[in-house]
């Protein structure tokens, strides 16, 4: 048995000491997990969607149970990049831990404006590299129309890699025809990695009052209900693909953590379980190094992509 | 603000007290010397992930001597229908002390508690402190019919005056709640110096226009679905008005039942939603 | 209260006493189900898709089960249409309730042929209608590809059009970016009736022996996991087109029945259901009574995308 | 066939027999008197809908008198697990009895049956029945090691002659129970007239080729993972040989498992997937 496996891995040239990463929007700006999570064991911390201006987000209810899932329709309400900057970015400097910014943005000069901003700010204020969202399926503008569409795709990428040498993560959607085209889309245009999947569209009817269960109509559908669907994915594009690729979709144990690895992910973020249960992130942690273990692997980086067909 | 923990707590007792209604008493060693009158935690109410998410829960008393807290809920869906299902000396897993809890000012001297049907449940504990600190608590009880009305008892051998009323006319006074409380206010010349309230909406909407029409400094205890519980994912907002008013129109944001809540100034709430 | 409230409908000009029917593939050939169902409460019956020759399928293990729902990659075995029309279908002629052929093809040509070779004995052997698979995500060729782009959609829709007055339903996948834009070919095209939504494509891996779960790779998931999806699409189309819908996804109680019927669909198809508890079809048809009973509405068609926004 | 039924059968009994494996005894008025040995029944394993498909489990023991039916299960997953935390006096919703069972040949006089570790399940019963129809049955158990034996007594008592397998020497013959087999056809020259198998797909094949091998008729009972049961969904097949073999390469088709298997002529499985 393997004494104390590798669980060390590169994504778009940050160092994660190991893959697990937290999903935008599940684990607030960070500090909110501190009484459940020491934030120093974290591969990243990835934020709260943030915008240019502060966003007020959509009306409730803003989510919904369904089953094994949730839809939320959250509308990105965030506190905009300067406050960010200003109130948040300081406490997490703390850790030894990489931050990433999830952006997003209703038009390209917004995108842009931000990343500058950014950019600007991320040596002082210790900003690893920004996850472009071009795949939020709960607001008006922009959001997930960016990434339904490869020419669209290949245009928010190509401008923002301009405007930055931070890494460069962008965020897919499966709400999509074929993903493998949008991801070469994202790779040509210059991104460093690939995440996926954001949520899939959905919807919820109260039969009572016969109004849909969501004051948005539709939301996003996070959880292990969409798991099976996030893995093919994600395997499509490790198939297509030279960069690395990060999975989302579903996980709340450590066995989902592995599927995604050896379906092609070199690390993992985890959503909607940070809801469930606030120490999830730390227990995968703790798990994958138990499995590296127990068979034998010296080095996370060995059972990425390793499925067998 | 409290420490928040995330802790198997264990189900020493359950009772069923009204029909769906059911009473747990739970040890809770920490969570109980951290808990305010007003906070919540949040439960895992099956032992699986099915259902996903968690489901919040008032703390209905807190017995910081013998390190236990009471809940006191009411089976409404499949979560807290499996949640009456757990057996006694089951482990719940459960976060919290979470939220802000109410805001007894030291000045006042008279106190008004209103509960709507299961909304009752955080006001217990509040009348427990409330007496603790030598106020005059009186306490209303609505709901659609008497074996709808719980905890009754609880209060009053707490201290406090109690009157009850019952939509059909089956116990107390014969009507909603809030006409109640406009007699006590207007008839009966009863002026509280705060109100805490906690109910389903239209009461407190209307409890909320009873007290700023008659000057009275209200607190309204708040719902709404919640995802994590811990202020992270904002799912649970609700329309709060905001503090600076340039122009004439309302403007409003958009705050968390959870950690910015769920007691809000009854004033600052936006009800047109 | 009504007395008697009135679920009759009306799909691509088949009269059925309910909205009630099976999705193919999860009903067998009827036969299977007469245990636990009468065949005559049922709407409509639609069996497993048949193919011009008989077809082997997948090898196994083709089913699994995910949170909530369930893959499957059977690969569209089936005994082909003659055997169909001599075997199955005079079974099926001694009950009350119409029945609908869901059909398959690699080719349009196939199509064509099998929709001809229906057409021929549709009066004596009585069948009702065609359900036409552009949808199928578990076989090689054609299957899916013919439902992911709206031009393939009309065409095949288009040329099985032109061979057959049958009553024509086509059955949309939802694995795709838009599906309005299918589901408006298919209109275009001549579709009598639009039934959605098939499988998403999904996939499992087994992290033991790192090979993928089912056989095929992937497989369609289905059951109550993809309901969201499902309802929200069934939402989209209805705003689209000017047939009627059939909505299918998730649907295990009343509940989600008149989800579906609240967002636009006319009929509902039970699936994975039916594998939970075979008696699935007759507990709805009887809880959508008792629904219209109890509020007081006449006729189900009132209720058909009915939802307040 | 027998007929299908759909009922809710309670739970009379339930016990840990060995590790992870329990015995239960169920009420089950109808099924017991359709079931044959070498049938299964579906079922729900939980009271929700998580896990969502039924669990197939074969019939271990069949009392058409009392009206009861024995199951014998191992926990692998979650399906099996909350089955077994199940409830004595729980109702269990179940669809059987189901699949084809056994074909006990009445020209058959010497009987042998291998089951490997929970691959005993359905044998019992089989054993009962070639019993009553005055057959000189042998019973080859194999299993990992002496705690996952089961069933050993049971066997006896109905007057089978009994021989043990455990991999690890630590009961019985040590050693693969197909190891045992051979030896009892070679050495002992104990000749059955047919075999009945069930377990792990790697001794099921080993068997088959002893079988063939010395020309006995060998009837295994395959698994796979099922979702309707019943014939509908196609999910459950396994790779057969088709009769007509034109050419000379092996033609196969896919079978049902749950309709028709579970128990297939070992000559025909094509074992190379
Ligand atoms: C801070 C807070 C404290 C609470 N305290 C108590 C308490 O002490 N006792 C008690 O019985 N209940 C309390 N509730 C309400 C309780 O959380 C819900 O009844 C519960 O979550 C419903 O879960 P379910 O799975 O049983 O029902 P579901 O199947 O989820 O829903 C059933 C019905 O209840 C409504 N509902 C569900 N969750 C909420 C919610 N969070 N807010 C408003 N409506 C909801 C739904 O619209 C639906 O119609 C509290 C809620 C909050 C936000
Ligand atoms: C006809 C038939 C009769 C059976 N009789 C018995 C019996 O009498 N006693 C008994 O203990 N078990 C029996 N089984 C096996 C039993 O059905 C499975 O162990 C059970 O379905 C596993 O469910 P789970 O949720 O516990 O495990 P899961 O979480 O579903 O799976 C756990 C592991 O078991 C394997 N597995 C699951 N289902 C099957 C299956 N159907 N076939 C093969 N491998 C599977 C999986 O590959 C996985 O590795 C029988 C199976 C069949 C097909
Ligand atoms: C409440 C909530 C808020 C989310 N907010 C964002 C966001 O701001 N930006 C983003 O890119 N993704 C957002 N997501 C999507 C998640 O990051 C993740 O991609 C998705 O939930 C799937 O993963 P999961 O199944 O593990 O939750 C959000 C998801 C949830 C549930
Ligand atoms: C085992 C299985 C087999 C299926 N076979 C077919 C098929 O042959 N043709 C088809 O159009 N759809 C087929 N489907 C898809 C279903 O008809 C249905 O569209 C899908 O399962 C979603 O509905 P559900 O969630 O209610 O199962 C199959 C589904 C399952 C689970
Ligand atoms: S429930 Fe997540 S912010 Fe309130
Ligand atoms: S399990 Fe459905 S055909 Fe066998």
């Amino acid at each position: 048995m393997i004494d104390k496996p590798n669980l060390e891995v590169g994504i778009a040239g940050i160092k994660l000491k190991n893959p697990v990463m937290t999903a935008s929007g599940t684990f607030g700006y960070g500090q909110e997990y501190t009484p459940f999570v020491d934030l120093n064991r974290l591969g990243a911390i990835i934020l709260k969607g943030i915008t240019l201006k502060p966003k007020k987000g959509n009306p409730p209810p803003r989510i919904i149970e369904t089953p094994s899932g949730m839809l939320n329709a959250i509308g990105l309400q965030n506190v905009g990049v300067e406050i960010l900057i200003k109130e948040k970015l300081p406490y997490l400097k703390k850790f030894n831990t990489p931050v990433i910014i999830n952006i997003s943005g209703d038009t390209i000069e917004e995108y842009m404006e931000l990343v500058r901003r950014l950019e600007e700010v991320s040596k002082e204020m210790g900003v690893a590299g920004l996850e472009v969202n071009i795949s939020c399926p709960n607001v008006k503008k922009g959001g997930m129309t960016w990434g339904t569409e490869a020419k669209a795709t290949y245009k928010i990428v190509s401008t923002i890699r301009k405007v930055t040498t931070l890494p460069l993560i962008v965020k897919l959607t499966p709400n999509v025809t074929d993903i493998k085209i949008i991801a070469q889309a994202a790779e040509e245009a210059g991104a460093d990695a690939l995440s996926l999947i954001n949520t899939l569209v959905g919807m919820a009817v109260d039969i009572d009052s016969r109004k849909p269960k969501l004051a948005n109509v539709s939301g996003g559908l996070s959880g292990p209900a969409i798991k099976p669907v996030a893995l093919w994915m994600v395997w499509q594009v490790f198939q297509t693909v030279n960069i690395p690729i990060i999975g989302i979709g579903g996980i709340i144990k450590v066995e989902d953590a592995l599927e995604f690895i050896i379906a092609g992910a070199r690390a993992i973020e985890i959503g909607t379980a940070n809801l469930v249960n606030p120490q999830t992130t730390v227990e995968i942690i703790e798990g994958i190094e138990k499995y590296l273990m127990e068979n034998n692997i010296k080095d996370i980086n060995e059972l990425v992509g390793s499925m067998k067909i | 603000m409290s420490t928040i923990l995330n802790k198997k707590i264990k189900i020493l007792s359950k009772k069923e007290v009204a029909p769906n209604i059911y009473l747990a008493k739970l040890k809770a060693p920490e969570i109980s010397q951290e808990a305010l009158p007003g906070q919540f935690i949040h439960i895992k109410c099956s032992k699986d992930n099915y259902p996903l998410l968690r489901r919040p829960i008032s703390i209905h008393r807190i017995d910081k001597e013998k390190g236990e807290i009471y809940i006191l809920f009411q089976i409404v869906g499949e979560g807290t229908k499996l949640l009456s299902q757990r057996a006694v000396g089951d482990d719940l897993d459960v976060i919290g002390p979470l939220g802000n809890g109410f805001n007894i000012y030291p000045e006042s001297k008279k106190i008004m508690m209103i509960g709507g049907g299961i909304g009752v449940a955080p006001l217990l504990a509040l009348c427990e402190e409330s007496i603790r600190q030598d106020k005059e608590v009186r306490v209303l009880i609505g709901a659609l019919k008497k074996e709808l009305i719980v905890g009754e008892e609880n209060f009053r051998i707490l201290g406090a005056k109690i009157d009850v009323a019952a939509d059909d006319g089956s116990y107390g006074y014969k009507g909603l709640v809030t006409d109640l409380l406009e007699e006590i206010i207007t008839k009966e010349g009863w002026l509280p110096d705060q109100i805490f309230t906690c109910g389903p909406k239209p009461m407190l909407k209307k409890i909320v226009e009873i007290s700023l029409h008659s000057h009275i400094d209200c607190q309204v205890s708040l719902e709404e679905r919640m995802g994590c519980g811990i202020g992270a994912c904002l799912g649970c907002v609700c329309k709060i008005k905001t503090k600076d008013k340039k122009e004439d129109k309302v403007k409003y944001e958009f705050k968390r039942v959870c950690i910015d809540g769920p007691v809000f100034e009854g004033s600052e709430v936006v009800w047109d939603d």
